[in-house]
């Protein structure tokens, strides 16, 4: 069976096109290494991925664990995990970060009862899968159902949709996702909190966290099962080495500092796809 | 008329005015209730509370400007100049903007007497007219200055961070960095990306002068320069609108191919079997109603994402449209002329084409190019969901917030798009319904 | 050579055409009369095979018209030429075309389909155009031409397909004296020259008289009157118009010197109110 | 007899018949590059497209099905909390339809006011015709969802953006229409009541308004079938409504299709019930009015 | 009281009103006579400040008409009422309503939106309606009545107005003759029982011999008679009409006797095509 094309999907939300624009070198390599059309997509929203996957229209993405146990539930043998990113300190998790204004006066989920808390993309590990277990277990009586301990649930639709929303006071408190690593006022070293910061979007100093999940584990790198076994080997060879051949092409495609990539089974998700299928069923 | 019907009259009248302003009033009333339920069910007082006006400002001042970050990473040291922050706008090495000068000491002239010097060992020194000289010192997370205790609004300090926003620019301070953002008109970095040797160089220089890259002549590299700015992206952003409206056409187009013949099934006139002309009819409705929000949901799954995903679902839904319409239009038709056809011996074939087509196709046209206009719209839209053209472009710029002049570029070129667009139709309306058959 | 024997033609309850019967032996000019209502249209919509008859036949040389069906129907549609009271033209397409559309049952649909006829039957139409006296609107659209101008082009559609028979339902009425009379020449031209066959409805007894050679009378359906123009008396006319003794024959003319256009001078003497701009 | 015109020599049939010749071949040549364009165009462009999108037309084709029925399978398996999932999602549903209400009101009176300034004839200002028609013009152009992103971010999230922008796309829609229509008004009634010193208002409310107003709304009512289309589009990139129900409930994937095909099912009928009963009414108001 | 001084109107180079000046010091009857594009009608325009002259003067009894703007130019409209040929009713609304109209100048926008007139103008209305024989009338819609009776509703709304001056710019022109005699007859009761002013365009000599106190003849825009019924000899006429010895007078007569109104003997000979469903 012979590929005539290479798509590779980008999870939407964080700046497609620019995200596009920094697979770009990785799109060369590919090319180079399968000796076919690399082409690079990025669908609106994490579903889209999702779906092209599962309807065999992409071949290759850096799914979040969510993400891939949406995909591992809807058909267990459409992607096989191949790799994860590790960061620079050697791990390979981040965690989610519930966090609201300071002038709000929350300064804890106690002060959250009856307000109006917002999650970011149903799909994300850490904008809505995991805070809606972990934070149910932060004390008796929480629940993430509109109108019962939070006076409101909505979603955002993405990371940076909750950030600017707890920022103009849309909602009171939301959670996003940060790797946890350096200083609050710096919006740690990196993740979407960074970002907003760098962007000049938000100003630390009026934000506060009120909460903060268990290490997540990094989305894997997946390939299409249906994919001839050479295609699959070069791409994991590519990905796991690309840090080591080129770490500027490593950072864009990884979204910040990191120090490649290592492999992974879909063991390492197990417990991820047992709570998003308690969770959403499937 | 006798005095006494004279009076009826009168009453009816009375009685006549009294309904009728009944409705007068009604009317209006009732739409004054039902804005008045709407006004607390969107709950417009919350929203006048929470509307951020800051953001308006924002977003329109920085629709025109840009900004030129200056930072320090404290713990290295190394200090980045860079267009929007970003590392594509980032100044070569060696380089910096002219309003930074100075080695031990880094000076930023923000303008307006406002300065702010970076000195060594993580200290900054801020000057800002009418207040005396600030001065802080970052140690690992920590700052300490000689700030006063009551600040005015537009300065927010802690231990850890301390922002100061004037007309002139923007400093914020942390343990692990110091950044100033110094404000500009215009969009940077438009042309050519500092990067570039064309960066900076007159049209005339660069159309009549000397070669500038040795290794091209110049006004290809300016062109590829342009093409390939990885600022701006003009490519992607061509290649962008350029599938939006070939999402429009293709879509367009085809639903009407596909519509026309499906018309004739439908029609009273030309179908005399009821139920195909019901079911004909039934999936027309269907193929409408689902709408093309879900049919671009649906065909994602089996195309993937792209314009031919939206064309298709534009194509599904107008189809339907077009059925509709088509089919009005053809229970329209004037007998006189199919009978005058008809009165020859003609075929049926040749009677439609005769008799029916020169009638409907000025119809159709209108329409078909009245769709190709508005579809250019609904183009931009479903791109935004099924992944293509300048519709993702524009709702991924708008929900990250970053650079709002790339969000009133992208407007610009939608609007602009759009009314080409409507021009294109109306130009080939009067072109084609204005020339025989 | 044309029999049309007890035709008859009916819609729901009302007949239309009540058991009609004509026999022409030669080539004439026949004019049919009657009000309106009187199912002139209907007779000859059955001829020419626009709508089927209820009962009765059609016979023209031996072959019954009244049978046939598809390809062959079609084909007597073709020999047998209509002309209409509002010229049924293809009003957006041009003359030239127009009377082109009279070669259509012998051309291939595939060819027409693109408009694709030889050049010897574009010349030919232009040929006939000329003899009408409208070669010169040929390139025009058939819209752009006035009513008598667009009959004429109806008329010369009708020559284009060689009919053996022409008929006329009510050809002049949408024209004023002056068309009418232009058309009505035509047609005696066509009829005393190329001996075709013409019948046409006329709606008043003066062109009846003047043009034709044998005049119908038809009321309620039936045919109530069969003879030469010199047989067509006042009295006669009061019968088949139903009408009483204020009757006149001025009130059904078109002649040019009986009749006071009215429109032109109503036109005149009430100006359309002009706005400003 | 000749209709040449007079002072023209009547041309010679020959000049006629070549010179027409000429023009049919001419017209040939540019109807066959016409369609020779537009051909190579669908072609090129479907290629484009194919070739752009991620997956290919041709290995489609046959999943087209898939989604659907997945979806419905769900549905059907758990057909017994539909009713209760449509009930849930009825006041989404609610806020779609105001959504599209409230903008089709207020756009139409926006689009009323902009007609009626800048139609030839009516205008209050003559001068000013000219800008009231770049104003609905512009108004038209800009999408919704450009807008409502923009207001998103101002406003927050919920149906207002939505409304606002569904507005203001409308007025210009609408005042487009409506000044083709009045642009047709019979102007005696309006000159009659000038004559008797009436205001530009009172000369626009009972002498033009009682003419349009059939069309007006009419026209107002297609409109409102679009914007609940377009309420709901624009829900799904973020204004809140059944759109956004939608998005979320396709996210979750399996598990939660049984929401989605409820969504799914008030979309389609609502969509479906406001399409017939607008078009009924809207063929009664123009029924009995000349073409 | 009412003074036109070379009161002139141009449409770019065409100059449809010429220096035209009249004097009248009270309550006339006038009607003014001359073909069609004479400037009868843009004379009258400008009275009611309908449209604005290029030179000249209007004074009515000191006030310069010419120099009003905005609400004032609209209160001289309102105390100077216009008829015209085509009734310029709001053919929607019912009768009173239109006669209402008459009221607007005195009235709030919003008060006429909302359809709050006054008690006693809308008995008022009534009566008025009465005095001209139609009000039976009042309920029903302006384009269900007959012309004369729309016309007469017209002339209700002037009344309405109250005026001190009626203009009527060819009120009769689209009246069959019985009509246009009840017409005329109306205006002239108003002039002799109100003692209102009346200025008719007519475009019959024989009405305005009959009707009026005084006679304006105009020409290509300049006045070329001005006098009593009787001065107005065939020779005069003649002139006014720019007509060659061939000019009849009845050609221009709406007189019931001599008029046989062609629009309904065409209507009857040329009958609707039946075309089958
Ligand atoms: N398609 C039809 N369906 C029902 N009735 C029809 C149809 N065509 C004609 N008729 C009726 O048949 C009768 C004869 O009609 P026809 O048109 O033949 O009369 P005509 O003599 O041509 O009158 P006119 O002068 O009005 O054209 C009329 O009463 C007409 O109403
Ligand atoms: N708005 C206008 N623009 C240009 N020319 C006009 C305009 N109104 C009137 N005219 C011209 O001015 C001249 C006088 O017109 P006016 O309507 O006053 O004539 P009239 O005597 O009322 O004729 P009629 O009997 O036709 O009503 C005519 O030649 C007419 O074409
Ligand atoms: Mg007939
Ligand atoms: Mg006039």
């Amino acid at each position: 069976e012979e590929i005539t094309e290479f798509r590779i999907g980008v999870l939407g939300g964080e700046n497609a096109q620019d995200r596009i624009n920094n697979y770009q070198c990785l799109v060369d390599y590919t090319s180079e290494a399968l000796g076919v059309e690399t082409k690079v997509f990025a669908p609106a929203d994490y579903n889209g991925v999702i779906q092209g996957l599962l309807g065999g229209t992409l071949d290759m993405a850096w799914l979040g664990a969510s993400s891939y146990a949406a995909t591992y539930l809807q058909d267990p043998n459409a992607v096989e995990p191949v790799l994860v990113k590790v960061n620079l300190d050697g791990s390979i998790g981040y965690h989610s970060i519930g966090f609201a204004r300071k002038d709000s006066g929350v300064t804890s989920l106690d002060d959250m009862e009856g307000k109006v808390f917002g999650f970011g993309d149903p799909n994300s590990t850490s904008g809505y899968l995991i805070p809606s277990i972990e934070i149910p277990q932060y004390k008796a009586g929480i629940t993430m159902e509109s109108g019962e301990y939070f006076g409101e649930v909505k979603f955002t639709g993405g990371h940076e949709q909750t950030i600017v929303a707890v920022n103009n006071g849309d909602i009171d408190g939301g959670v996003t996702w940060a790797d946890g690593q350096g200083n609050w006022e710096d919006g740690y070293n990196s993740g979407a909190l960074r970002r907003a910061v760098d962007a000049g979007l938000v100003d630390m100093n009026e934000l506060v966290q009120i909460w903060k999940s268990d290490v997540i584990p990094e989305g894997p790198i997946v390939l299409r099962s249906a994919l001839p076994d050479d295609v699959k080997a070069k791409m994991t060879e590519l990905m796991d080495n690309l840090y080591e051949t080129d770490a500027d092409c490593s950072y864009g495609v990884f979204a910040g500092d990191n120090l490649g990539a290592q492999p992974v089974t879909h063991e390492t998700y197990i417990s991820i796809v047992e709570a998003r299928k308690a969770k959403i069923g499937g | 008329m006798t005095t006494a019907d004279l009076t009826l009259t009168k009453q009816e009248a009375d009685t006549l005015f009294r309904r009728k302003r009944l409705m007068a009033f009604g009317i209006p009333g009732v739409v004054t209730l039902y804005l008045a339920y709407i006004f607390f069910a969107f709950d417009l007082p919350g929203l006048a509370q929470r509307a951020n006006l800051d953001n308006a400002i924002t977003l329109a001042s920085d629709s025109w400007s840009h900004k030129v970050h200056v930072t320090r990473d404290n713990r290295s040291g190394d200090i980045t100049y860079a267009v929007e922050g970003e590392r594509k706008g980032t100044y070569p090495d060696g380089q910096r903007p002219a309003w930074v000068s100075g080695d031990e000491v880094i000076t930023i002239a923000l303008g307006g007497e406002h300065v702010v010097r970076y000195l060594p060992d993580n200290r900054t020194e801020i000057e800002i007219p009418g207040l005396p000289l600030i001065d802080v010192q970052a140690e690992g997370r920590k700052l300490t200055s000689n700030l006063p205790q009551d600040l005015p609004d537009w300065i927010s300090a802690s231990s850890r961070r301390i922002s100061i926003t004037t007309p002139e620019g923007r400093i914020t301070l942390t343990g692990a960095r110091t950044e100033v953002f110094n404000y500009f008109p215009g969009w940077e970095l438009f042309w050519f990306t500092l990067d570039s040797p064309y960066h900076g160089q007159s049209l005339g220089t660069i159309l009549f002068g000397d070669r500038i890259d040795p290794a091209r002549g110049n006004i290809p590299g300016a062109v590829s320069d342009w093409w390939n700015n990885a600022m701006w992206r003009h490519k992607d952003v061509v290649w962008a609108i350029g599938e939006t409206i070939l999402m429009a056409f293709l879509g367009t187009m085809g639903a009407a191919l596909i519509a026309l013949p499906l018309a004739f099934l439908a029609a009273k006139r030309f179908s005399p079997i009821m139920l195909l002309r019901a079911a004909t009819r039934r999936l027309f409705d269907f193929v409408r109603g689902v709408d093309a929000l879900i049919w671009t949901v649906v065909l994602a799954r089996a195309f993937g994402p792209g314009p031919l995903t939206g064309a298709l679902a534009i194509l599904i839904t107008d189809t339907g449209t077009f059925g509709k319409i088509f089919s009005e239009a053809l229970e329209n038709v004037d007998q006189k002329q199919i009978e005058g056809v008809s009165s020859t011996g003609a075929k049926p074939l040749q009677r439609y084409r005769f008799g029916v087509i020169p009638q409907v196709v000025p119809v159709l046209l209108a329409q078909i190019l009245y769709f190709l206009e508005s579809n250019t719209r609904s183009a931009t839209i479903i791109g935004a969901i099924t992944g293509g053209g300048i519709g993702l472009m524009l709702t991924q710029a708008i929900q990250t917030q970053k650079d709002w002049e790339e969000v009133a570029y992208y407007i610009m070129l939608i609007i602009a798009m759009v009314m080409f667009m409507d021009w294109v139709s109306g130009w080939l309306r009067g072109k084609m319904i204005g020339r025989k058959d | 050579m044309l029999q049309i024997d007890r035709l008859t033609k009916r819609f729901g309850d009302k007949t239309a055409v009540d058991a009609a019967t004509i026999s022409v032996d030669k080539p004439t000019m026949i004019g049919i009369i009657g009000r309106s209502g009187a199912g002139k249209s209907t007779l000859l919509r059955m001829v020419n095979r626009l709508s089927d008859a209820s009962e009765g036949t059609i016979t023209f040389e031996g072959e019954e018209i009244t049978a046939l069906r598809g390809a062959a129907k079609r084909h007597w549609q073709s020999r047998c030429a209509m002309i209409f009271q509002q010229f049924n033209l293809v009003p957006r397409m041009d003359v030239v075309s127009n009377v082109l559309h009279g070669t259509l049952n012998r051309r291939s649909t595939l060819s027409t389909m693109f408009n694709l006829y030889p050049q010897s039957d574009i010349h030919k139409a232009i040929e006939i155009l000329d003899r009408l006296g409208i070669a010169e609107q040929a390139p025009k659209r058939a819209e752009a031409l006035s009513g008598g101008q667009q009959q004429r082009v109806a008329i010369a559609r009708a020559l284009m397909q060689n009919p053996k028979i022409i008929l006329a339902d009510e050809p002049i009425a949408s024209l004023d004296p002056m068309n009418a009379q232009v058309v009505m020449q035509s047609l005696r031209t066509i009829h005393e020259e190329d001996g075709r066959m013409v019948i046409a409805n006329l709606h008043t007894l003066d062109t009846a008289r003047r043009y034709c050679d044998r005049v119908i009378g038809m009321r309620d359906g039936r045919i109530v009157f069969d003879g030469t123009p010199a047989q067509l008396t006042t009295g006669v006319a009061r019968d088949i118009y139903g009408a009483g003794a204020d009757f006149s024959e001025a009130a059904t003319s078109t002649e040019i010197e009986t009749l006071d256009r009215p429109g032109v001078r109503a036109r005149t003497s009430t100006p359309e109110p002009v706005h400003p701009a | 007899m000749s209709d040449a015109a007079l002072g023209s020599a009547p041309q010679g049939i020959d000049t006629i018949q070549s010179s027409y010749m000429a023009q049919v071949q001419r017209r040939r040549l540019y109807g066959g590059l016409t369609l020779l364009i537009f051909v190579i165009l669908m072609a090129s462009g479907f290629n484009i497209a194919d070739d752009r999108n991620a997956g290919g037309f041709w290995d489609g084709l046959h999943q087209i099905g898939d989604y659907p029925a997945e979806v419905l399978t769900e549905a059907w398996e758990k057909r017994a909390d539909l009713p209760a999932l449509i009930l849930k999602y009825v006041p989404a549903l609610v806020e779609t339809v105001n959504i599209a209400a409230v903008s089709t009101l207020i756009g139409g009176m926006g689009g009323l006011v902009l007609s009626l300034l800048g139609t030839r004839g009516l205008a209050k200002w003559p001068r000013l015709i000219p800008l009231f028609r770049r104003i609905s013009d512009i108004m038209r152009a800009v999408p919704e969802i450009v807008i409502a992103l923009m207001l998103i971010f101002v406003l927050g999230g919920g149906p207002v953006p939505a409304m606002i922008a569904i507005a203001i796309h409308t007025a210009g829609a609408l005042g487009k229409m409506f000044s083709e229509v009045a642009e047709n008004a019979d102007l005696k009634p309006v000159e009659g009541l000038a004559s008797t010193g009436a205001t530009w208002s009172q000369r626009m409310v009972l002498g033009v308004l009682p003419q349009v107003a059939p069309n007006y709304i009419s026209y107002a009512l297609l409109r409102f079938e679009i914007n609940i289309r377009a309420s709901a589009i624009l829900g799904f990139v973020g204004a809140g409504g059944l759109g956004y129900e939608l998005r979320n409930a396709m996210a979750w994937g399996p598990g939660r299709f049984d929401e989605a095909g409820a969504i799914f099912i008030l979309l389609f009928g609502t969509i479906v019930f406001f399409d017939q009963v607008s078009s009924r009414y809207r063929n009664r108001l123009t029924e009995g009015q000349g073409q």
